[in-house]
């Protein structure tokens, strides 16, 4: 199994979440967090002092699936979460060793 | 004898000085209804917009003040003809009358409150997508101008007034008014992005903080006891007085039936109570009565308030239909209750025809309507009236203040 | 003479017309209380349940009005048997009487908002578990019979007034009054899920907005002046207004004193200032003076409200530990304290014995208690008074409201 | 003739109870800024400090309101030399005095609502890092003895009132009294942790709360009807009541232009909206003119304020550049303009001098700073004004409450 | 070492903490997270239009443990967070490489 | 390729972020966490009931590197973030199977 992480821009996550339940997939988990990278935050003015807020709200999911589908969710968030311009975000994959899902007890890709 | 005319002199003085008072202290509640307006309005907005529809609240209640000293009030009520159309024009606020009721200076201040609660309703219908300083100057138009043309056609004593139209503290003269100018707005300006599908679903866009939203409307019919019942323009004597007691109770008892009008047809259609929609309704019950708060018993005033309610639950799913996008409701509580709300007071005061009330709603929506469109127009093919689509996804306080309204609290964006 | 007699004419309405004015404004100031306790409670509930407290907020004081118009103040007030216990039934408000010292109208105004303060109370001791249905037909039932009828007992020239019974401006017949409602009603709804532990322990819930809470105090704080500086009934000659004005002062003086007590206790117990226990102090104060504010001196004023302020600490504290969970302090503030700013009337004013002060405050809660004893009894039986388990853990804005508070902010669960 | 007498008696009296009932309403207006004070300032700190400065407001207001009951009063207006120095000392507000215009309880409650906004400049000003039980020991001293002392010296007839110095509702005695206070305290106490760089950077720290802020200031708009409508002390004749009048119009116009002045000064050079620019100056406006809101046209009245929303502005990034730190900005609205105010004086006001303003001016500042420079300083050296770093850094919410203002809320840390 | 991530019901934090302490383990750290499974969302209703809010908000736990304790922490879990409802939550587990506690620069098991 | 995720105190954001460009590194991604561990959060007091809050606020970074680079960056965190008192936080470090930048749809390594 693997666990794809995406960090998103905000307003895409509909669009990614539609996307990626077209290739079959129904859960993730989702959190808000702010990214710092090649995009630069702006400059916010406050009683006639500018400062740089650096950090980009965005959205992170989080989403176990198994090996083989992979290759598709990854390519359904790219396709998806793309407007191509600068901080559109990261897809990260990494290995999952095991799941359980908790309701029943069901492990692993009978987890998912 | 000497001291008799002493006295009457004094008492005379004296009921000049309660009179002035009570215009005063009435003007201040209404002064108060700028802060409803403004807390109501960011209740029901998305945190992104919240510190732009502040700023908009406190600079066109400024505005207005302005405007209206400098000319606004001129064109209102000074040196105008009895059942004229075209006000004469002129800048400040003219002398003091001889033996007038109260100071001068007193019912400017009654007055200019007014202009301020006209201009409020615009920007709550405009809200999350106009720009600021386009915003900012079409304040400056409607108050220095738009309203007190047609502000003059009645209570200047212009022609409407002539015609028999009655609007006793402003159902159609302000709230209508207002509603006019927004709907103009709105039209030029389309929909929150979002807000409507492609196949017609509405989306809601539910506004950030309930308890500002409910603070503004408690705020708002606090105020409107000043609104109402400084209306009545006199209070010195045992019948001015009375009737502003009558006031004050069908005041109270008509925004109470509409929040619960509200609150029941609620339950009725979906089985809840949504805290937004008991708001509307309240202030709808309080536009309802507006435009007659004196004429119907304490019973009938809740009637009139509880079928105010009722109106602008369905008003805002309609336009919310027809695609119009106010996101606080206030084209339907001011604009729709407004009319209702003009319509109704033949019911109960002799003095007022249905034909007459009719014309007065009709010209003043017409003018204001036009006016605003207009000078909407003008504002749209120059200087532009609508954000970007990149700034309305960000939001407008970035763009606009450069300050955020809650920049410490973590939000879904 | 004829100028004489005209001119006495006018000074007669001219005081009549005073103290109409007087009466309305401090009926709009105690209108505005409704808005101070929803704040209040808004900001001591967690956010979960915030939309809904609003909205039981701003129907209560609707239906309020509304019923205390239909029969509420008929039965309190109108066509009564002098030192009787069961009021005359009727409809509306009656006539104005020949040589009134204001308006009907105006007194109504004033005695409405009154009703409103007292069910103000409940919603607050009841939050974050009491259906919302439920809980307005309870207000249906309060406002229109339960208080009006004891309402009648002091202030409608009932039998308690005739015992001697004191309560200026109700720290009885409204606070404590509403108090034992709230109580009537904790007592048949439990405490909140997770507020005791199995072994005593008492696991605070804090609130989830500070600055509301302390805004709907300061509001309350403001209000007050209407409540207890309109209870004088007159303010135009010499007497009177030297009374309103030593009620303004003295009102000041004891919710000063109970917050600065609470304060000084907290941090001589606990170490720290809790606000909450301050913004408590500051009610109980304003409770503790209202049974009579204008009898003590000033500065036996600010000792009423400082021990108020100390009283309404243990009374929280220890309220939590027989489990009485009150997630306000509203059965402390108004109840306990309603209680001791009766029983303290004698000590300042000759008038009143501690027998009648008893007798007063016996029948009143005995009334209120188990009048709404059994009406919560009933919808308990009936309907049910409490949300189910998981609509408590959901909050009940869900499922009261379906609009959430604060519906963009993150917030811990 | 005896009727007549009689009658002469009771518009005597008459007049007494609305000049009491006018006093009454201006000092609840003005009560009413303490909530105003309260918003504001829990809008411009971070939310990890939002409890604390709660706290202290209403606790400020509390005490100011003791301690002028107790000695404040006596020493400000009771048994005082003409023209003197030095106040007598004595306890309590004294006796009624025959042929009063209005009821001592009546003046003593306007009065003690003025110290307290002197009070509330201060917390402002040091929130954030002061230590809450040392704040409370200053607003002890200074509402006890630091105000009533230069209040005798101009308000209660001694040295400065016949030097000819002439300050209306106060823009020096109270405001820039509380700046001069607030002055010594920050300088005392340096800026908070992280406000500027080595290298002379400024960071700044926004507020956490836009609405709570705009909220304030619209409730200091408010109240400030009161503050300066009620210094004209008199209203039941024409003369006094169209002075008042005036009053409302011209403070309504100030505080509008200084607004709109703010408005735009921020568009030209910064090109954005900062909303808390903009309220700095619509409380730029008010401060401005409170020095004389009588004498000055609606026009000039206008202007005054307008220089007073500019000169805020540059005061706010002038302090920042010397690397005073003042979080919501009381130094230079109270402090800066409430100078510049006495200054204007002589331009509308024939009666007053530049000389007798200057004068005036320094002896407020060097009493109350140096007064209150000396009390910080044993403050300093006994208990400690300044929380320890950590203390800083996790909010004094923490250490000194033990309550966060929304505990609920996830916050960017 | 594993680090184990469990989605679970929010109310269910403090017993799942109480859990796993019991079996010795200490450390954790926590986000809030908003879930999407088969569980759905409620509707809420705004000015008369329906809505679905899709997302459940769910706490994410993130625990690193040693190897061998991994087993017992996740039935800990397992068991404690169940309700046998829908939405329960999962439990991943992923292999953690190393491992440092700032504090004093020990690293891998001694850092946990 | 590796993914650092460091659990820190929040005061010290800025200087971690500061340090780990220092090296070379610029892109992060940040969420506001509870840690729960051997620091113990503080009493708080509430109406005269006075009760354990136990979580305490800290930030969690996340930062995607090559494998080559992690050494680095652990260092400059561990000092950065280092204030010797206890709570100080976590390093923990996994392995990085891929990344995919989304705008351009560059992996691995050249999506870092
Ligand atoms: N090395 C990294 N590790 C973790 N998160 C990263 C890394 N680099 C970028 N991110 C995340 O991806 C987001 C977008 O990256 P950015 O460099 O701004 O744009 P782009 O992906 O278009 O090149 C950042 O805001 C941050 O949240
Ligand atoms: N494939 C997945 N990847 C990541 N998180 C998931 C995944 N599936 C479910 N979740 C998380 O687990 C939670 C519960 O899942 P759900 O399907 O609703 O119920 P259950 O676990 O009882 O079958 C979801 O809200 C989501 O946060
Ligand atoms: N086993 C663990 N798994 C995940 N996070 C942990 C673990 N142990 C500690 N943490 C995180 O690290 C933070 C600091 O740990 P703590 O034990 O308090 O101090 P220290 O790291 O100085 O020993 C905790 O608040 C928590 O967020």
């Amino acid at each position: 199994m693997k666990l794809i992480s995406a960090i998103i821009k905000p307003f895409k996550l509909d669009d990614v979440r539609e996307a990626i339940s077209d290739v079959g997939i129904e859960g993730l988990t989702v959190s808000e967090v702010r990214g710092f990278g090649r995009q630069k935050g702006h400059t916010e003015l406050y009683r006639g002092a500018e400062y740089q807020v650096d950090f980009l709200p965005k959205v992170k999911l989080e989403i176990a699936v198994k090996a083989e589908d992979a290759e598709r969710v990854i390519e359904a968030i790219s396709k998806s979460a793309h407007t191509g311009k600068i901080g559109d975000g990261k897809i990260f994959v990494y290995d999952l060793e095991s799941a359980v899902r908790i309701r029943t007890g069901e492990i692993d890709t009978a987890a998912l | 004898m000497e001291e008799l005319t002493a006295l009457t002199g004094t008492v005379t003085e004296l009921r000049f000085a309660l009179d002035t008072f009570y215009f005063l202290m009435s003007g201040a509640l209404v002064m108060w209804m700028a802060a409803g307006f403004a807390m109501l309005e960011a209740g029901l907005v998305r945190s992104k917009n919240t510190t732009e529809i502040l700023t908009k609240n406190i600079c066109l209640y400024s505005i207005a003040c302005i405007m209206f000293l400098l000319v606004g009030y001129n064109i209102m009520y000074v040196d105008n003809v009895e059942g004229g159309i075209i006000p004469s024009l002129g800048a400040l606020i003219g002398t003091q009358a001889e033996g007038a009721d109260h100071s001068l200076e007193s019912d400017f201040f009654f007055q200019v409150v007014f202009v301020a609660t006209a201009m409020s309703i615009v920007s709550g219908a405009v809200a999350e997508r106009m720009k600021l300083w386009s915003f900012l100057i079409f304040t400056v138009v409607l108050t220095a101008v738009i309203y007190p043309v047609e502000g003059y056609w009645t209570w200047g004593g212009g022609f409407l007034s002539e015609a028999g139209f009655s609007d006793f503290a402003g159902s159609g003269i302000v709230h209508m008014a207002g509603a006019s100018a927004a709907l103009a707005g709105v039209l030029l300006l389309g929909a929150r992005k979002g807000k409507y599908g492609k196949d017609g679903e509405v989306f809601p866009i539910p506004g950030s903080n309930m308890p500002l939203a409910t603070l503004g409307t408690f705020i708002l019919w606090m105020g409107w006891f000043g609104f109402n019942g400084g209306s009545q323009l006199l209070l010195s004597d045992a019948e001015n007085a009375t009737a502003v007691g009558q006031i004050f109770l069908n005041t109270n008892a008509a925004a109470a039936s509409g929040a619960v009008a509200a609150l029941l047809l609620n339950k009725v259609i979906w089985g809840k109570a949504d805290l937004t929609m008991i708001l509307n309704g309240a202030l709808a019950g309080l536009v309802a009565i507006t435009a007659d708060p004196l004429s119907p018993s304490p019973i009938f005033a809740s009637l009139i308030g509880a079928v105010g309610g009722v109106l602008v639950v369905f008003a805002i799913t309609t336009l919310d239909k027809i695609k119009i996008d106010d996101p606080v409701g206030a084209i339907s509580v001011h604009g729709v209750v407004g009319f209702y709300a003009l319509m109704v007071v033949p019911f109960s005061n002799a003095d007022a025809t249905f034909g007459a009330q009719l014309y007065g709603a009709f010209v003043i929506f017409a003018w204001v309507f036009a006016a605003s469109f207009v000078v909407w127009m003008i504002l749209k093919k120059t200087v532009g009236i609508r954000v970007s689509d990149e700034e309305e996804y960000e939001g407008v306080d970035k763009s606009d203040c450069g300050v955020e309204a809650y920049p410490e609290f973590v939000t879904l964006k």
